[in-house]
């Protein structure tokens, strides 16, 4: 980890969105510091992709403060946020079907040589990054179309590192994984932290983020509920948190909502 | 067809001979012309063939069937063009290919062999003739309403003719096409424009536009109908004027220019010259001295409908005289009364 | 707690609000678009304001008012239909072959024809719902495939014309000359009016829904009967009620009762609202499709045979692409939007007189056809434009409507192309 | 309970789903009582949500054998297994935002009179049966482009109500749902089970199915992975259950993956 | 484990799904079709396959191909213009004016008019892109309005005739008269299929993927080189090589170019399989959408000149619906789905090979206009509904591609609306 006194990689203040009458996010702040993975843990509907797209330029903000390495900075175009060096596999990691895996990996960073794409290079920086990869992928001249879900979670994923970030968003990259792919996967995220990476992992399962993350922000109906050092608070403080048995004179009912807990 | 099967290589009177007509929202070209032509043609020559296409106002449909013609190894081109110069391409090469190409009905540019039509100003005289016989001797300060499709707005003799006899254009309405919808809209809007009263006379530059101007009149219950021109001598315009809703149209005996055409065909497929046919000649913009054959229109009002289109067999009685019309007819003396 | 009764302007305000988000930009502008017109034409040409010209309007908008009106309820399905034009092209030349050519009766005549018009709209249909050819695609096709019929069907002639005294003839040329009827159909109309909005608001209120008041329904009933009453003693000064403009009323009116108040008119709404909500309930998604385009096509039928009734003939040459262009333009500008779901037959009528008060004025100006099509354009691109912008204006205000229109909400895996 | 000698509500065997190359459901069975509250839980893309849509109609399956109270039956289209009583709020809660309230509860089943639509009707149920839910919605002829995501989500259960199925499947329903709300919710479906219906219930959340399930079905990558008695197995066995960890000689790391668990 | 080189037939014929998946129904059912259409026409007027009317063929198809060749650009991005039929017209009446009328050169009107297309479609992409106005919306209206535009300006008579020895003339009059030159080009096309087959191998084989043998290209040179060299001596038994099939020749390849290989044709596509991945991935949607109908105007402007080239003459006569439908049935059937992000500028070509074809035929045959409309419009439906299966059985094969197609799987929380 570095110095606490360096300025994070990213800080967030204030953080605002709403689509129409919902408000996603509201009031929301977060730190993500080189080679530190923090992840980010809420109910569902709480607004973690949400502040995923809004850090990624593809949702911007309404309002909000936004510093990279101390500099602020305006987060409002995705290739803005790119250039930056912020990556993110979305959710849905979406692809563009009719593209084979080399068009995706490359979409809106192409390699050129003399203003003509150069296919060779791309072919081959596709093959190396795919293959530390947990999930193999024969054919990267294969439309993504035909590939199996589990191929397809990990071309966004590697769609993500081509452009070498410093920061990764990861929204619940284990989609469609099996045990082992997922746990080279988070092999990989720690590899990436050891490199200096800042990584914000978004993920329901409370032992993938134990795994890996240094910490957790919990967001609870669009606003933070929270940031725990993973090591030394107890997770049923972190389960509270996120499900909101804090903030409110319990129930009978509720006090017994843990989500996967006793 | 340079060595084509048609040209040199069959007997030289078996000829093929291709004819072009431009459109077919006015009834004359496929209800007339062609089959007149066809006639004609096989009247004077048995063994000869007519390819036949029909442009529907398409310059590029035009051009593509001359071109299927050519191909075809046709030996000459009848051709009424879409428009005045869009063939002349196609003329050109027609004619370095050896196929000589006759104008019909329109003088079309580019080294034609001949042209056959009626003669235009005539036709305009005709138009305001018959707007001034309609008027009467209410002539001077009428007010006329003239309706026309899409012409290029040339002197028109006719408007000479009407300012010379005191009567005034007071409006002149232009549409996009030939058709009843547009002498419908037009009317239209000069009844609303001019008033209802003040509309003396309707010259329409056809009798499809005729005809939809007299529905507007109709509608607007303008009683009695005012006299209405056009021009073409269309079996429901005849009608109109046997039932006395409209005045006069002009007729072109469709027949004379059939017959003069199929003369003019055969001869220059035959390599004849035109001398003995044409009664005069033309210049165009591309060529000068063309021998043509220029017929005279007639103007057909409710006096002489026995003596023309009847007469000329392109109408019967019973055509005319539908049941609709049986009272109208007997009254103008087409009929007997009904036994 | 069970109801907010908001009262005075502010709850009318928010009601109208309320009204705009689920029917779209309304009849609103349409309504201020036509009060414009008609004052800019009136001082440029006295006669237009004339009985006579508007008597003439009340039937000029009937033949195609009918067209869009078949339109609005493909536009509710969020579909377009590019055949209309065509469709009454075809219908009309089929009427008039059969009646002149073939010697059958009218009343024969005009039902094969709107048959056959009503067969190829379910045509269409089927092959856009069920072969899943996109609605544009079929239409356009149809639309040279029945363009190219009509010529086939007239052939030589090109143009047919039609006894100018017959059924069909008299649907244009029939007017009630008797004062009496205009001003009973005006009062006829407001009567029913202030029934269906009373029966409304009871039921509103039965449901523990804010409800207009007793004097607001007033207060609307008078405008509507003034505005009826106007309409008759006008119409009334001329030649009396016009019948083509009686059967327009009484088309529009049918329909709307058949959209907003029957279960069909319930699913055509819903699947322009949402396809996969409609198919989860259990709609039968296809066969409403097919109708819709059914219902588009037999009207186009019966606005081609009021198009040609006007000069009693059929021709080639009328452009059934102007005709399209002005019925999409007039059911938008008359509030029916083009996303589906938003609309009413109402905009229809609202939309053609907008539509053909211009061409009306134009006429009367004298402007060349030319540039009338350019303006004819100008109105729709218009009217579309609103019609987008008002929809952003929806997406982003109001909480995740349309939400699959952004397509970042929707969770696809690949990507999710738009069309 | 009813007694087990009586026909399940519903049965399913060997219930095949594939969407192109993605085996959605493999070979899946399941059997709902009457007045019982089976919980099916599993991973993101385990198939939970397809195998509602499967029972629903609205996703027919490849293969599979139904049995509704001990009758074969074809679940091939919404409005049959709707007639049958089956009803479902989906994950999405999709609903036409261009009806009101009333317009979309009895969508695909409207309350005609002389086959014109009876709105007082409609009003007053739809009235009625939304006092009873968790969610206040003040005006019902509202269109539901106007309600905030809650009343969107407590529209889409009246809907399900409605119709007073036998069987009603629900994909994740407290989304967006507050604590008080959830708790509500709940106890709702409790009173249903108590009435003699059949609850299938989708969460992520522990809490909420240990406090009204019976059994809890497990699915795993698109396959059974176990059938438990909620009141009997200790959670950390539904949990391996879930999480794959019993089918592997398990890793290092996936010793660990517990979802919100110690 | 780094490559699956699986070789043979087996091989070959994964490699052609492959693609089709990617590439829609591709260029195979038109070699068909082209292959049927022009063995039934020569058995039934045996000139057709004569070398004049293969050389007219390749001159008429010009100016339509170059009209399909843009909307290739508009469908790849899954959208539509209807106005290609009227802009080609307004350009070549702008053209005819400026030189005609205004005395301008000949080179200098042709630069203005295709400007002035380009700047229309600029156009109508900016109210597409940045105003939300569906395409098929924009580009109608626009199409009433460029047609009005340019009755305006050839003004009453409707036609205007140009210099049929000028600039624009010579580009359809012209012929190569010099074997060589036919010959020579048919070489160069050739060889560089050749390098650029060789090329594509080497960069499959550098990212470690199965690539086509040498033994495969050759084979598939050789077979391309007969058919170029059959063409050019056919040519040649004629006038020579068509200065317009040159080129057309040349701009199709010349777009094929940059779709394929440069990052702004990787754009399009991207925008055609995923409007949501092109903008997450910092793509400029709507720069490029703008950029395409840009193309699509400019090359429509192109192709009406060709048009009018071949007449000397521009007319309102000849109805831009059927080159609406024309090029459009002519993308389809060359292989370019109507659903985006699948075709080649060559499907443009091979398309319009078939439409042309069977036009040329049936004016040979002496088929009435009429029924050729039928027809034509029967050969695009035939086209879409091939396509839109296609696409279906793309989607019930393939994992989730199109996933958003069956909204059941997006998330919106409020419907999903198709349009
Ligand atoms: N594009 C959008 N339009 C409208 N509302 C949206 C959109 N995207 C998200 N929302 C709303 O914003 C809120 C937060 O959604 P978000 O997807 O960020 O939740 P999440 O925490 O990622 O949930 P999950 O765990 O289910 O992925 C939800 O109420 C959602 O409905
Ligand atoms: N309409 C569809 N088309 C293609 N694939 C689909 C479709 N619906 C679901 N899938 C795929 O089927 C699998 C199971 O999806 P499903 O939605 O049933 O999972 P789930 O268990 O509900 O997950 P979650 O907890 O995230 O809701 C996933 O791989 C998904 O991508
Ligand atoms: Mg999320
Ligand atoms: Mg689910």
């Amino acid at each position: 980890m570095t110095q606490a006194s360096a300025p994070p990689l990213l800080a967030l203040r204030g953080v605002h969105k709403s689509f129409g009458a919902v408000h996603a996010l509201t009031d929301v702040e977060l730190e993500i510091r080189s080679g530190e993975v923090v992840a980010v843990m809420g109910d569902s509907g709480a607004g973690k992709s949400t502040l995923v797209k809004v850090i990624a330029g593809v949702e911007p903000a309404d309002a909000g403060a936004f510093r990279w390495k101390g500099r602020p900075v305006d987060l409002a175009r995705p290739h803005h946020t790119r250039d930056l060096g912020i990556a993110a596999v979305y959710q849905d990691s979406a692809l563009c079907h009719n593209l084979d895996v080399v068009g995706n990996l490359f979409l809106g960073s192409e390699i050129r040589r003399l203003g003509v794409l150069d296919e060779g290079t791309m072919g081959r920086r596709t093959r190396s990054l795919l293959d530390s990869l947990p999930v193999q992928i024969p054919d990267v001249r294969a439309p993504v179309a035909s590939l199996s879900s589990d191929q397809l979670q990990i071309v966004s994923v590697a769609r993500a590192l081509l452009g070498e970030p410093e920061l990764l968003l990861l929204d619940e990259p284990t989609q469609a994984l099996d045990t082992r792919q997922v746990s080279n996967l988070l092999d990989l995220v720690e590899r990436l932290r050891d490199d200096g990476l800042g990584v914000l992992l978004i993920s329901h399962t409370m032992g993938d983020i134990k795994a890996v993350a240094d910490r957790v922000a919990v967001l609870r109906l669009g606003r933070n509920n929270g940031v725990f050092d993973v090591n030394t608070t107890p997770h049923e403080q972190i389960i509270s948190a996120i499900t909101g048995a804090t903030d409110h004179a319990v129930s009978q009912r509720t006090a017994n909502r843990e989500e996967y807990g006793p | 067809a340079t060595g084509g099967p048609g040209g040199t290589a069959a007997a030289p009177d078996a000829l093929t001979i291709g004819v072009l007509l431009p459109e077919s929202e006015t009834s004359r070209y496929e209800t007339f012309d062609r089959p007149l032509i066809e006639q004609e043609i096989a009247a004077r020559c048995a063994d000869c063939t007519v390819s036949y296409a029909n442009a529907h106002n398409d310059v590029r449909a035009q051009h593509q069937q001359m071109n299927a013609m050519l191909t075809q190894g046709i030996d000459v081109v009848i051709l009424d063009a879409v428009t005045e110069d869009s063939m002349r391409g196609m003329v050109t090469q027609a004619t370095e290919e050896g196929i000589p190409v006759l104008a019909y009905d329109r003088l079309t540019q580019g080294p034609i062999s001949g042209y056959v039509s009626f003669d235009s100003d005539a036709i305009g005289e005709l138009q305001g003739e018959g707007v001034l016989s309609g008027l009467g001797d209410q002539a001077d300060g009428a007010q006329v309403v003239r309706v026309e499709g899409p012409v290029w707005s040339i002197e028109h003799p006719a408007e000479a003719m009407l300012e010379q006899a005191g009567a005034e254009i007071s409006g002149t309405y232009w549409g996009p096409a030939w058709s009843p919808e547009n002498g419908y809209s037009l009317t239209t809007a000069a009844i609303a424009d001019l008033g209802p009263d003040n509309i003396d006379a309707v010259w329409a530059g056809n009798d499809a536009l005729a005809a939809g101007v007299i529905s507007a009149l109709k509608h607007a219950r303008i009683d009695p109908l005012p006299p209405v021109t056009g021009q073409d001598a269309e079996l429901p315009a005849v009608r109109s004027i046997v039932a006395g809703e409209m005045h006069m149209t002009v007729y072109k005996p469709y027949q004379l220019q059939a017959e003069a055409a199929a003369e003019m065909a055969l001869a220059l497929g035959r390599g004849e010259s035109l001398d003995s046919i044409a009664t005069g000649t033309v210049n165009t913009a591309t060529a000068r001295d063309i021998p043509s054959v220029e017929l005279q229109p007639l103007p057909l009002t409710v006096d002489n409908i026995e003596e023309t289109v009847i007469r000329d067999g392109m109408y019967t009685l019973d055509e005319i005289c539908i049941p609709k019309y049986r009272r109208a007819c007997e009254a103008a003396g087409l009929v007997g009364p009904a036994a | 707690m069970r109801q907010l009764r908001a009262q005075g302007v502010r709850g009318y305000l928010a009601a109208w609000r309320r009204r705009q988000l689920t029917e779209g930009l309304g009849p609103a502008p349409a309504v201020l678009a036509l009060l414009l017109i008609w004052t800019v034409f009136q001082i440029l040409d006295s006669n237009f304001l004339s009985p006579r010209n508007l008597s003439n309007l009340s039937v000029d908008i009937v033949g195609l008012g009918l067209i869009a009106t078949g339109l609005v309820f493909v536009l509710l399905l969020g579909e377009i239909d590019l055949s209309v034009g065509a469709a009454s092209g075809l219908s009309a030349a089929l009427f008039a072959v059969l009646n002149v050519r073939h010697g059958m009766s009218e009343p024969l005549a005009v039902l094969c024809a709107v048959a056959a018009a009503c067969a190829a709209g379910a045509l269409h249909g089927y092959i856009f719902a069920r072969l899943g050819v996109p609605a544009f695609a079929v239409t356009l096709a149809a639309a040279l495939a029945w363009n190219g019929l009509m010529a086939a069907l007239l052939g030589g002639s090109g143009t047919l014309s039609f006894d100018d005294e017959g059924l069909v003839a008299k649907l244009t040329s029939h007017h009630f000359g008797h004062p009496a009827a205009a001003y009973s159909l005006a009062a006829l109309a407001t009567g029913l009016y202030f029934l269906a909005a009373r029966r409304r608001s009871r039921a509103q209120r039965a449901s523990g829904t804010q409800s207009s008041s007793v004097g607001e329904i007033a207060a609307r009933t008078a405008a509507l009967g003034l505005i009826a009453f106007a309409a008759a003693a006008v119409l009334n000064q001329y030649q009396g009620l016009p019948l083509a403009f009686l059967l327009f009323l009484l088309i529009v009116a049918g329909l709307d009762y058949v959209l907003r108040r029957t279960a069909y008119g319930r699913q055509v709404y819903a699947l322009g609202g949402s396809v996969e909500v409609a198919r989860r309930a259990g709609l039968n998604v296809a066969a409403v499709r097919v109708s819709v385009f059914a219902v588009s096509g037999t009207l186009a039928a019966l606005g081609g045979l009021f198009l040609a009734s006007r000069t009693s003939t059929v021709g080639l040459s009328s452009a059934p692409v102007i005709l399209l262009i002005s019925a999409i333009a007039a059911a938008v500008i008359g509030g029916t939007s083009l996303f589906g779901g938003r609309g009413r037959t109402w905009s229809a009528l609202l939309g053609i007189l907008v539509i053909q008060s211009i061409a009306s004025g134009m006429a009367l100006l004298g402007i060349p056809a030319a540039i009338q099509l350019v303006i004819t354009a100008g109105v729709l691109l218009i009217a579309v434009i609103a019609d987008s912008l008002a929809r952003h204006a929806r997406l982003t205000h109001t909480p995740g409507a349309d939400q699959d229109r952004y397509p970042s909400g929707a969770g696809g895996r690949l990507g999710s192309g738009t069309q």
